[in-house]
Parts: C-alpha cells; structure tokens; sequence
C-alpha cells in the first residue's frame, strides 16, 4: 500500500515517523512496549534512590538526590506522553505496571543498603543508560527520539553527578572508601547486564535495527560502556570486580569475564531482591492516589461545565 | 549577631522541616505531576534551608551542615506546623496550605529587612513561596469541589491543621527587639494578611475553619525548642549517616 | 420510692450498688461520666508512653514500657466494661472522645520530649493517679470500685518502674541527670493539677462525696502526694520545682507556691501542647480500624448463622 | 561457640525486629483488645530475642543491648520478611501468620538441641508462638470471611508477604554443620511441615497462595548482612537514643 510505501522510503531515509503517519502493526506494537518499559524504568527507578533522600548526609547532596529523582519522575512523564502518541492511555501503561504485565530494567530490583549506592547507580547505571539511549536520540519515532534528545542531557549530568558523590567517598575516610568499593562491586556486573543477552541470543534486535529503532547491538554497546568506564574508573582510584578485564590489542575490545547470566535470568523472572517491593510500592501509590486522582477529574469535569453553561 | 542567627535558624529549620516531609511523597505522590510538584516544592525549601542556615551558622562559625545534623532536638527552632507529618495528601496539602500563605507574607515583608542577607534571600523566596501558594491552593479547591471523599478528607485535614497555625504569629522578645531594629517581621504583624488569603481560598472552596470541640489551639513551644513527638524520629531519621561518620565529607 | 430508699440505705451503711440495683439517674450519670472519662484517660494515655516505645534505650526498657502500656489498654477495658453496666456502649463512648465531647485528664495533653519523660510520668503522673484511685477502691459503684482494685495494683507497680527510670538516670552521667531533673520540673506542676481545682471551686465534689464515690477531698488528696513525694525525691536527688515548699508544722501539712490554674484551664480549654494531636492520632487508630472491626463483625455474624443452622 | 552464638544471632534477630515493628501497633490497633494482644506478643518477642542475643553475646563478651543497639545494617542476621514494613492490619496478620507458623515449627524442632541454652529458650517460646499462630490464624479466618474489603485487603496483603516466606527455608554451610553436630534446626527441614499448616488455614479462609505475575520470590540475604530498604531507617529510629549515650546505663 501508499501507507507501507511512504513508511519504507522515510525509514531508508532515516527520517522520522510521526504520529500520524501510516506505521506496521508490528511497529507500534515494539515502540510501544519499548518506550513503555523505558518509562516504567524511569518511575520504578524512582524507589532505589529515594530510599535515601531522608538521610542524605549533607544538604547539598539531599537537594541533588531529590533534584535528580524527579528529573526521574519527568522522564516518565515524557515518555509516557511518547507512547500514549501511539495509541495508548497512561493508564493501561501504569495498569500493566503494577499487574506485573509489562517490564522495567531489571536494575531497579537491586537495592541501595548504602550511600555508595547513590553514587553506583548515577555512575554506572546511569552511565550504561546513556550508553543505550544516546543512540536512541536517533530512533526513528519522532516523539520518542526527541524525548530522548531532552532524558540523554539530563542523564549525563546524573552520572556526573554520581561519579563525584564516588570521588568524595574515595577522597574521604577508610570506611567511605570501603562503602564506595562495596557499593562498585555491587552494581558492576548489573549495570553489564542492562545491554541485554549477548547478540547472538537477542532475537529482536535485528527488526528494531531495521526499524531505525536500535543503531547499535547489544555486545557493541556493552563494549562502549567498559571502555568509558575504565579510565574513569583510574581517576576515582576503585577496582571494578572482573579481574579478567584488560585492552586486547588485537581485537581492539576489552577482554572480559563470562557475565552470570543465570543471576539475570534469576531477577527477571521475579527472584530478585526487590520485585516484589518495587511492585508493591508502586500499587500502593497508586491505589492510595486513586480518590486524589479521581477528586481532580471530578473537579475539572464541573469546571467545564460550568464554562460551558457560561458559553 | 547572634540574635539575627537565632532569627535565621527558625526560619531555615522550618523551611528544612518542610522539606524534609516534603521529600518522602517522592515516588509516592497520587500522580507522577505531583511527584514533580512536591520535589521542586521540598527542593525550593532545601534552597530557602540552605541559604538561611548558612548565614546562622557564620555567627558561630558552624557549616549549614553542622546546624543540620548535629544538633539535638531541644536545638530545632521550627514551628510546630512543619513538624506535623504528612498523613494523606489532603493533609499534606492543608499544611501546604497554612505554610505557604504564611511564608508568602513573611518573605514579602522581609524583603524590606535592613539585613541585606535576610532581604536578598527573602527577594529570592518570596517567588518561589508564590508559587507554593498557588500549588497549594488550586488542590484545596480540587479537593473540596472534587469527590465527596475528597471533600470529607479535605475538612478533616484542615481540621487537624490548624491548631498549629496560631504559633506562627507569637511574639517574643527576640522578634520583637529585631523587628524594632528593622531586621526581622513581627510574626503578629502577618496574621491579618494570613488570615485573608485563607478566607478567600476556603470562600471559593466552600469550606470554613474548623470549630467546635475539636478545633484545638496548640501551645507551640518550637521557637524554644520544645517539640512535638513527631520531631524526634524524623531527626533520627535525618541524621543517621551523617552522625555514623563524624568529620566525613560528602 | 421503694428504689430510693434501698439505695440511701445502701449508701448509709456504705454498700455497694450494683448494676441492677435501683439508683437515681444523677448518681448514673455521674459515674458515666467519671468511669468513661476516667477510661478515656487510660486510652489517650497510652499515646505519650508509646513514643518512646520504638526508641527505648535497653531492650529490658522496652519490655518494661511495652508491657505498662499494653496495661493501659487492659485498663481502659476493663472501664469500659464498668461503663456499660451503666447502660452506654463502647462506641458511644469512643465517639463521644473521638469528636471532643468527652473529657480525659488533662495530664496527656502534655508531651514527652526525652526517655526521662518515662520516669516521671511513672513516677509522678501514675502517682498521682494512685492517691486518686486507691479510695476509688471503695467507691460505691461495684463494678468500678474493682475494677479499680486491679487497675491499682497495676498502678503502684508501674510508679515503681517510674522511680527506677528515674533513680538509674540521676545515677548516670551528667546529662542523664539533667535530663531526669527537666522532667520532674515539667510534670510536677501538672501532676499537682491532676487532683482538681481546690476544694473551694470545686462545685461537684459534695454530692460525690455524699453518694460515696469520691472519699477524699481535691485538697486532702494533693497533700497527701506531696508527702509521698518529697522523701522519695530525696532519695531519687531531684528537686521538686516549688521554692516554696516546706512542712508546716504548725498546719500539719506542707506550704507549697500557688498553682497556676491558668496554665491547666488553657490546656482543659483546647489550647495545650498536645491535646489535637492526642484526639487525632486516637480518630486516625478508630478510623484505620474501622474496616478490621467490620470484618470482624460479620465474620462473627455469619459463624452464628452457621451454628444456628447447625442446630 | 562462634559459630552457634551466629546462629543464635539469626533467631534473636528475628525475634527482636519483629517485635519493634509489633510495637508500633500499640496505641493504634484497630480495636484496644488488639492494642493488648499486639502487645502480648511483642513482649514474648522480646523475651526470646533478649535470651537469644543474650546468649549470642557469651561468646564474644557483648550484652544484649550491645547487640541491639550498637550493630549496624550489614551487622543484623534478620530474615527479610521480619523487617516488612506493618502495612495495614491485614499485612500484619499475613506476616504474623508466616512468622509464627515458621517459628513454631523451628521451636519445636529446636527443643531436640543438643545446645541445652537453644533447647531451653525454644522450650518456653514454643509455647507463646504457638499462642502468636492461633492469633494470626483467627484472623486471617476472620479477614478472609468478613467483609468483601476484608477480603480484598488479606488477599493483597498475602500477595506482598509471599515473596518473603522462601527466605526462611534456605540452608547455608553455618546451619548444616550446626544441625549435622544437633544444635541447630535446618531451615528447609521446616518447610513440609510449615508449608502442611498454611494450606489447611487457607483451604479454611478459602484463599490462595499468590500466583501469576505478581507472585515474585524475594532473593534473601539477610542472613549475610543483606538487607531490604525497610531496615535502615527502623535501625536509625530504634538506636537513635542509646548511641546518643554511649556507655549510659538505662
């Protein structure tokens, strides 16, 4: 057809699909998971690093952390907004959330038992995510690349962020430096794990990269990852946990141990340390929010009725 | 001097208090805007916090952060409103409600401090207060035109509220003799424009001031440092990390 | 009538009345009002004691305290049962509370800002309530003269528990010294005021008297603590805050400074420390349970039915 | 020995998280007879969890209160599902309901000890946690059978307990030498017998155990000083007065 036509020449293009535009079935149905999923990161991602703005040791990094959190509520916003253009409300999205029907980044069910923490999560996790979503700021759906565009500049600044809170630990006392290494060797071998499965078993990835959707694979980018880690990694004097990493020469690649994919596998399927409260926590929001919620749209509803019998 | 210090620690511990409630709605508030609201709300306060306590704590060579973690409850000088915990949104809103209209008037009146730290932050303030207002207000009026529920909830929280708004308009000798010297506002001089803006919001509202039996009036007593039972284990809270590592940098 | 003139008699010898004795509708009222506000006064009061509950200092303490507290709600059942001889419910009566229309002793509107709080509250306030409560003991109303018998057993036992908070802080270091003389200074005063106005503003006490509930005057039984306290507050080494207080040999009893009845009608009047924040958290408790007692209700319901079926 | 004061750090651990978290229902529970029986069972609790930390500290001269309030998270030994947060009445009962059903069959087991302190302190505890399982079980029988929101609210609150329940069965190599020598009780030992007792009180509430996508299995780890965010702050709140004394005597 016309629709499929246009679609195929503006994908080769590499130009955008916007929400009117003609897409596949199968299209929509990938970036709306995606961005979903993506958005229910951003708000389930909320919880590990709120656990500690009561008790952040200074005023100045309580402001950041807070700060920084609901930069992370406004990503979810954007990025639902992103996939409600394709034909989905907010609230079947945040339905399939705390239904446990759709996902988030299997990150956010570890847990922050320390301050370290916060700086782990802004480097590492922080960092992987921008490793994976500056290519997005290219992705073929208009809305979602530019909410990109606007997640990826506020990201960098949190990983900023979370290097110097690392810095300061590693600058400090011997139990800061010890809680700052604690904290690495933790968050290390997740944050690999958030590029997902080796190429070689990711089957979806070749339609998205024919969809101008996913630019890089999954090993590819995990490769980028390390090696922005590493001299960072000199700079704040820690030891990341793989003591088979080294520069190989001859691949120009990073050697690296066997990721523990079972332990991945083990928290996607529900046995890691926090799904149970990150969904928990979550439903209870939201079913304490229903009659706030329901309130405002009761009110806005007799707002506009009034306007209209004023017109 | 260390008047104008005491001065500015109440003010900056209420602003903290505040903020430090404000903060545990993050990824728990009714809806993802407010997620948003409420944080910029606490962040402006830790701002607001973080100015004050700075400028008390120069009188004694103490760091904001000596002032915020490593004094004792009996040390706090907030006012009881911002202590009272943040129990459902209504009430959250409620105490938002009676917090920012009064920090609207006192800033907008602290901007003619002859202070010129106190006046600077104050003009700084009283913007951002504004829009607390403002926040404030548009949910009392959702809440109380919204569902019967809602409405219920609204008046039971007002209602649980005010008893902590009379403190913040005593008078004591300390405020007296620096709002004589034109430093500090005399906190009975802002109950009038208080009580105005309340009226007119709880008018359009359509909901009225608690009376009856149980429409208490609180001693207050945080000026002083005594406090309610709900200071301690949000101190406890607060200061946990940062007293498990004394002289630590962050 | 026949009513009137049995229950004169029984008053005359000092007997007891009993539930379905015959007996003047003041005399009822009276004691409605002085059992409920007197169980209404073991309810509230249990909420400045389980402050500390959570932060007690020793985990012996904490039993201690846990254990004294949970007492409270045994006694305020066991009022509340003597109440409803006199023909109110419980719901009645926790409405009456809950929306301000019943009165409970002033003493718990006070707050309890440190663990030294524990001691005099124990020591002094449970004192106090002691040399009110032990004549009740004898008071006309069966059912609440024993259920005062084992509510003041319980009674002595946590003002010795009291005394021992104290007695451990004033031998331990300078600010637990410090700490347990601060609080004696802000209980004694109102622990004074828990007898009542003096004698001669004291309007209710003759016909009490006459009917055998109340044995002792306001007065009498103010100076009747004052001589418990003062050797006790030597051994403890705390002074009590009255400059003024000395033994009057010539009266036989001690002078002490003019109590401030202002202070205690402002806070009977709404207007102490604590008194919204004790009607609050007791209507929260109420209302967050409502849905358990429900519940509990009909499950009880239709186990009836089952049996009756049964049979 | 280490290696049993270890282990009965795990059990006091247990015990005494437990029972602050009971403790915080007192002066709220939804009627005052479960002010008293909360309470009841708080202070059995504590009673257990001052023997066991007690005899914990023998080994390396601390007391009990050493142990309570001087370790910090990484230090505690508490499964997971004894630091999940009260809820409301209805998660309360559901992880009283697993709590007391897991310790009564490793109390009863634990009286066999070749330990004679263990097998004395599980010989008085069986008895109270047996008394803590009636209590539970009639309540779930009674949520369960009550009303619909009754219902709705015990079904959610066994939902979000579950995931905890696995935790409790896990063996280590400390607990296999220990039982293989007779002295401790090995977890996945417990898990027939606990499992044969939840399903006869939900075949009678006509419940289910959660299934389907929400019915997640929390990884553990608390026995190695690994815990959920729920802890910190219960520690921060529960040490705060005795570290603000060190060395006082209460």
């Amino acid at each position: 057809e016309a629709g499929q036509a246009l679609f195929d020449e503006l994908i080769a293009r590499d130009s955008r699909i916007e929400p009117r535009d003609w897409m596949p079935e199968g299209y929509r149905k990938t970036l709306i998971r995606q961005i979903s999923q993506h958005a229910h990161s951003e708000i389930i991602g909320m919880q590990p690093e709120s656990n500690w703005i009561t008790r952040a040791p200074s005023l100045k990094r309580k402001a950041i952390l807070m700060a920084k959190v609901q930069d992370e509520a406004g990503h979810g916003l954007y990025l639902y907004s992103a996939a409600q253009t394709l034909g989905i409300t907010r609230e079947e999205m945040m339905d399939q959330l705390i239904t446990g029907r759709a996902r988030y980044s299997s990150i956010f069910n570890y847990l922050t038992p320390t301050w370290a923490d916060m700086g782990a999560i802004g480097w590492l996790v922080d960092g992987a995510a921008i490793c994976n979503q500056v290519p997005l700021c290219r992705c073929s759906y208009g809305p979602y690349g530019r909410a990109m565009v606007r997640i990826c500049k506020e990201e960098s600044f949190h990983q900023r962020q979370g290097f110097e809170i690392l810095l300061e630990l590693m600058q400090g006392t011997e139990e800061q430096r010890e809680m700052a290494q604690d904290a690495v060797n933790r968050w290390y071998w997740p944050s690999l794990m958030m590029f997902g499965p080796p190429d070689d078993e990711s089957p979806n990835s070749a339609q998205s990269m024919a969809w101008n959707i996913k630019r890089f694979s999954n090993d590819e980018l995990r490769q980028r990852f390390v090696g922005m880690l590493v001299p960072q990694s000199e700079v704040l004097g820690v030891t990341l946990p793989d003591p088979a990493l080294r520069w190989n020469e001859e691949t120009g690649q990073y050697d690296m141990s066997e990721i523990d994919w079972d332990e991945f596998n083990e928290v996607l399927a529900g046995r890691g340390p926090a799904n149970a409260e990150r969904i928990r926590r979550r439903r209870e929001a939201h079913d304490d929010g229903a009659w706030v919620r329901e309130a405002a749209a009761a009110y806005a509803a007799k707002q506009a009725a009034r306007q209209a019998e004023v017109a | 001097s260390p008047e104008v210090a005491e001065y500015a620690l109440r003010l900056g511990d209420d602003a903290l208090i505040l903020a430090q409630q404000l903060g545990m709605w993050i990824a728990r508030a009714p809806e993802l805007e407010e997620d948003v609201a409420l944080g910029n709300i606490a962040l402006d306060l830790i701002g607001h916090a973080r100015s004050l306590l700075h400028y008390a704590g120069t009188a004694s060579g103490r760091s904001e952060d000596d002032l915020a973690y490593w004094r004792d409850e009996p040390e706090w000088r907030n006012a009881w409103l911002f202590e009272q915990p943040n129990g459902d949104f209504a009430h959250t809103i409620a105490r938002q409600l009676a917090a920012s209209v009064y920090l609207f008037e006192l800033y907008g009146a602290l901007m003619e401090s002859t202070d010129p730290t106190l006046a600077a932050i104050a003009a700084k303030a009283v913007k951002e207060v504004d829009y607390h207002r403002d926040h404030a207000t548009q949910w009392v009026l959702r809440l109380a035109g919204g569902t019967e529920e809602s409405r219920r909830r609204m008046a039971v929280a007002l209602n649980d509220t005010w008893p902590y708004v009379d403190e913040l308009f005593h008078d004591d000798e300390l405020v007296a003799r620096l709002s004589d010297a034109g430093t500090a506002v005399l906190p009975s001089s802002l109950r009038g424009p208080f009580q105005e803006i309340i009226s007119a919001v709880l008018v359009e509202a359509e909901l009225e001031l608690p009376t009856g039996r149980t429409a208490f009036t609180a001693s207050g007593g945080g000026r002083e440092g005594r406090h309610t039972e709900h200071l301690g284990p949000l101190l406890a809270e607060m200061q946990v990390l940062a007293r498990a590592h004394p002289g630590a940098s962050w």
